[in-house]
């Protein structure tokens, strides 16, 4: 009996149990609490990377309390861990990890409600990549989404509002209870809470009314927890005022973990419901276009730097939604092995960002300017991250990319690479830019502009300020990240395993037989044809073509004052920051009518087109 | 099974069907104007009365929709902790502004 | 009847994302918040309501008596334990904002800002 | 968007958001024609396999057992962030305690709410142990119960000062109840994956009488532990927010 699913989702649970009842008693030993923490969740990192590798003779079901199915009805609740889903677990539990060792030395007061927290988040995470059940699905999503709303509001030294936090609770909750809403809906048709179940109920006939309501309800929630436009507006609040090791997991696992919901909950219950119609590719490949433009023009644009990141991953998510709204292997493919590389460089990312607010205190670029010349070693991981960010080879990053483009090609869709190299090309702009300016003092130094003072005045050290040395226990784990960032395209077949994960991901009937009936799958039909997964030289081009543009715009960036073409005074983009700004406003009531909007329109353009 | 070899089976929580199609009508008008009168009562202090009032009316619409465990904990958690757990924060507040 | 209680389901979940978007107190938009959960909670024992049958406990009546769906019914319990936490987590955030910015307004704590 | 054109889009996109949700919701069986087969199996089956007469206990702590470990670790989340949250509060205090209001006056608790508080607590508890301990026969269980038990605190709190209210739940020991209750629940599954079965597997005898209380094996151990994590969270979240109007109460009586 296999029980490694089970346990992946436990064990930090008991772990964040005992730390906490401990507590009173260890309060003058409080390391040992803090290292049992970070022990526990490596043991869980650990835990998954062996049940992905069992994964790979087909997927491991796990019934809790035994109640099997029976006459292909479920009864009882089960975790149906796949290669794609248990990569995404381990990947969130090693993030969790780094995450947990960098804040050792990071916190001047690291109390143990934050360890407490960090492992109840990766359980909420795990079980939520695991599970098979629809409205087990929604129970560890809030788990998630509560740990994560208290994570953001964690910040003992930080005079900030939590205005961020609140915003994040508020929204991510509307979408919670329209998520659960739509299980609601589907049950009422189905009688059944398991997803295979479900999606072998509903295919038997056209899909009506219902099944396209419940479809959007349920991804209400998971669109807005992946950052989705309209949807989005969230997370930059969110990302300014959380703890930056927090926002390592943010943006490295928890709005990919949205964007992976939307997949399982397609292609386990409605998929074949719905028929895999062109019209959902053009839906879905046009807001995550949107996603990817919008978030990259707010990235470039953005001086704080916490934020600056969190546009890129709001752009990043929209480029994930256009690769598995293809509806390919290849696309999901790359898919998956982008959100891998893209999580381990912008962690790397974050973390640095962590260092600079440790040994500088502060994170708004123009204050920053030249000043981070004495941290070497960290301005070294941080412009290799920002290349990984701007998809050069042999970052994991451009391959994954690449795979999405190739998938797009073949269907005719060849205008999405161009926008995915602007994209990459703003993005990595920006982040370079930040780096040079930053880690070099290249370009102008920052003119003295009395709203640019102001915003530089904003302290936002949440670890007091003037240290002399960066901690090992910092440097480490960013290093590490974004080194393996780039030894994953090493991985011997890595290619053909990622493909054969989503080919079975896609697989329905498949799925739908494993779990239901017990039948082990391990090599399904594709469900449309499979593409090559090997390195391409178109791959290597764009990824390098992504990399010197968005080199060239960082140079620009820093330099423009001084082209003859521009006159003196002149400003790129002055006149769109009002309006830009009326949009990002801060103002929960106004993220919830995008919310209600981006629905309304959405429902609409399903509704027309699947009637 | 089938329904129809039972013949109204009489437990404490089972009213004629009639009776229950109109006792459920009822109840389902109150909670509906009582979703209006929570959101449109904009004083906190009040609103956490009419929320109490609000959770009152669930808890018994629940009862006629046969569910007496969610009867229970809504009358526990929606009629009397959450308006408690209100109060406390305006107090909390309240007192900061004076 | 046939579909009046899925109208009042639609009119709760509207009525509360109204008061949402036009609170200018956040302790108020939290109650709407509820409001806005509440509809789940009469969706799901509406969906797996069964004329005429009884309450899932059979202490009293014999095994084979129809009775109403008891899944929805536990898993409304759990949305219970859910909003509770969430609005006990939410209240501490309005407390901690008003704390720091004497305001609860969610326009006036955005012009505080920085 | 100014509160006024905030209005008016929202009415649109709310007409059209509640026309697509109407179009859905006419798809379903009808009110009151519940299809099943989820419900109706579980309505079957449940009293023999669990020895419960109460399904929705059955289910909330066997066929869905999972699911409640989940949910009482988003209570235990709560309870643990609003402590962070308000703690620090009480924390930056100590710097500044001439900012707070000691001129405003509290009205001492009356003799006759105290009377009555004193006179419902004993009840209290009973009711809220009893409604811990049967989750398996009657509509109740260990969430109801921690409720009803915590506001046996709240009671005891009207009656006295919060003094009292600290002295009977001092917060590590609450926290540490809290603890043992979330955790307690995760061990009881765990016993059963160390005798080889899966996790929260109903391992322990079920007697022979469906309904009695010893009945049900570990549905009712669970509902005991939810009860006490349910109660204690409780306790935690409501002294959360009573600590400093406490501090009022001594400052003025």
């Amino acid at each position: 009996m296999d029980q490694l699913p089970a346990l992946a989702v436990v064990v930090p649970l008991l772990a964040a149990a005992a730390i906490s009842a401990l507590n009173p008693v260890l309060r003058r030993r409080r390391r040992v609490l803090d290292g049992a923490a970070i022990v526990t969740s490596a043991a869980v990192t650990v835990m998954l990377l062996v049940l992905l590798s069992r994964t790979a003779q087909g997927d491991v079901v796990y019934w809790f309390a035994g109640y099997r199915p029976s006459h292909r009805i479920a009864i009882g609740i089960d975790f149906a861990a796949g290669p794609l889903s248990t990569g995404l677990a381990a990947l969130a539990a090693l993030l969790i990890t780094a995450a947990m060792v960098f804040s050792w030395r990071y916190f001047q007061r690291v109390g143990t409600y934050f360890h407490t927290l960090m492992l109840t988040f990766l359980a909420g995470m795990t079980g939520f990549c695991l599970t098979g059940d629809i409205f087990d699905l929604f129970v560890w999503f809030e788990l998630m989404g509560v740990s994560a709303y208290a994570l953001t509001a964690y910040r003992p030294e930080e005079r900030g509002p939590l205005q961020g936090a609140l915003n994040f609770a508020i929204t991510n909750s509307v979408g919670a209870y329209l998520s659960l809403s739509g299980i609601a809906l589907i049950y009422g048709r189905t009688g059944a809470l398991n997803m295979a179940q479900i999606g072998q109920d509903i295919a038997r006939h056209r899909p009506d009314g219902l099944v396209v309501v419940a479809f959007l309800l349920i991804i209400a929630g998971l669109l807005i927890k992946s950052a989705i436009v309209p949807f989005h507006f969230w997370l930059p609040d969110a990302h300014a005022v959380a703890p930056t090791p927090v926002c390592v997991l943010f943006s490295g696992v928890m709005v990919e973990l949205g964007l992976y919901g939307i997949a399982r909950v397609y292609w386990s219950m409605f998929g074949q419901a719905l028929g895999h119609r062109t019209v959902i590719t053009s839906a879905f490949v046009a807001l995550g276009l949107l996603t990817a433009v919008v978030g990259a023009l707010f990235c470039f644009r953005e001086r704080h730097l916490k934020r600056l990141l969190a546009f890129s991953t709001i752009s990043h998510a929209g480029m994930f939604l256009t690769g598995f709204a293809l509806l390919t292997p290849l696309g999901l493919a790359g898919t998956a092995l982008y959100v891998a590389g893209h999580a381990l460089v912008k962690a790397g990312l974050f973390l640095c960002v962590g260092i600079v607010l440790h040994r500088l205190g502060s994170v708004n670029e123009t204050a920053l300017h030249g000043r981070g010349r004495r941290l070497r070693v960290t301005g070294v991981v941080f412009t290799l991250a920002a290349f990984g960010l701007s998809d050069l080879p042999p970052f994991a990053t451009f391959l994954g990319k690449g795979w999405i483009e190739d998938s797009s090609s073949t269907q005719g869709l060849t205008w999405v690479i161009v926008v995915f190299v602007g994209c990459s090309v703003l993005i990595g702009g920006a982040v370079l830019r930040v780096a040079g300016g930053v880690f070099y003092g290249l370009g102008d130094p920052p003119g003295e502009e009395p709203e640019m003072a102001k915003e530089a005045s904003e302290e936002t050290s949440e670890t007091g300020q003037g240290r002399n040395r960066t901690p090992l226990s910092m440097i480490v784990p960013a290093a590490v990240l974004v080194a393996a960032a780039i030894g994953l395209v090493f991985v011997p077949h890595l290619g053909p395993a990622v493909e054969a994960g989503a080919v079975r991901f896609e697989d329905q009937a498949a799925y739908n037989a494993t779990v239901l009936s017990g039948v082990r799958v391990a090599h399904p039909v594709a469900v449309a044809p499979a593409g090559s997964t090997g390195i391409t030289v178109a791959d290597v081009a764009t990824g390098v073509g992504s990399a010197l543009g968005a080199l060239v715009l960082a140079f620009l960036a820093l330099y423009w004052r001084r082209l003859p073409v521009l006159r003196r005074g002149f400003e790129p983009g002055r006149g769109l920051a009002r309006p830009l700004d009326r949009f990002q406003s801060g103002v929960v009531n106004d993220y919830v009518t995008w919310i209600v909007i981006g629905l309304a329109c959405l429902g609409g353009a399903l509704a027309f087109s699947i009637r | 099974m089938n329904g129809s070899h039972v013949v109204a089976v009489v437990t404490p929580y089972s009213v004629t069907p009639g009776l229950m199609d109109t006792l459920q009508v009822t109840i389902l008008v109150l909670v509906a104007l009582g979703a209006a009168a929570v959101v449109l009562t904009r004083v906190p202090a009040r609103q956490a009365i009419v929320l109490s009032v609000y959770g009152l009316l669930l808890a018994i619409l629940f009862l006629a929709f046969q569910a007496p465990d969610v009867t229970l904990s809504e009358l526990t958690v929606g009629a009397v902790a959450l308006p408690i757990l209100l109060l406390l924060a305006l107090a909390k507040v309240k007192r900061r502004e004076k | 009847m046939q579909i009046f209680p899925f109208v009042v389901v639609v009119w709760i979940l509207a009525m509360g994302l109204y008061g949402i978007v036009t609170s200018r107190h956040l302790v108020h938009l939290i109650v709407c918040l509820i409001v806005v959960q509440s509809s789940t909670y009469v969706l799901l024992l509406a969906v797996g309501y069964k004329t005429g049958a009884v309450a899932p406990y059979f202490s009293d009546v014999p095994n084979h008596t129809p009775a109403v769906d008891p899944v929805v019914q536990a898993l409304a319990l759990t949305d219970v334990v859910v909003e509770a936490a969430v609005t006990a987590l939410l209240l501490a955030f309005a407390i901690q904002a008003h704390k720091r910015f004497g305001t609860l307004d969610p326009h006036e704590l955005v012009q505080l800002k920085g | 968007m100014t509160p006024g054109q905030r209005r008016w889009v929202f009415g649109a996109g709310m007409a059209g958001l509640a026309a697509f949700l109407l179009w859905g919701l006419t798809g379903l069986p009808g009110f009151g024609n519940y299809p099943g087969p989820y419900g109706d199996i579980i309505n079957r089956v449940a009293v023999a396999q669990t020895n419960a007469t109460g399904v929705v206990s059955a289910i909330n702590f066997s066929y869905r057992g999972f699911d409640t470990l989940g949910e009482e670790f988003i209570l235990f989340v709560a309870a643990s962030g609003m402590a962070i949250v308000l703690r620090h509060l009480r924390g930056e205090r100590e710097y500044a305690p001439t900012d707070e209001a000691v001129d405003r006056h509290v009205p001492p608790t009356s003799e006759a709410i105290r009377m009555v508080a004193l006179i419902l607590t004993g009840p209290t508890v009973v009711m809220g142990w009893y409604l811990a301990s049967h989750a398996q026969t009657s509509p109740s269980g260990g969430f109801q119960g921690g409720v009803v038990l915590a506001t046996a605190f709240v009671l005891v709190y009207l009656a006295g000062r919060f003094l009292v209210f600290e002295r009977i739940s001092p917060v590590d020991v609450t926290d540490a109840v809290e603890a043992l209750g979330a955790g307690g629940f995760a061990a009881v599954g765990i016993a059963a994956v160390a005798m080889g079965l899966p996790y929260l597997t109903n391992f322990l005898p079920r007697g022979t009488i469906p309904g009695a209380v010893s009945s049900s094996g570990t549905i009712a151990l669970i509902s005991f532990f939810v009860g006490v994590e349910v109660g204690a969270a409780f306790i935690l979240i409501v002294g959360e927010l009573l600590d400093q109007t406490l501090l009022l109460r001594e400052g003025s009586g």
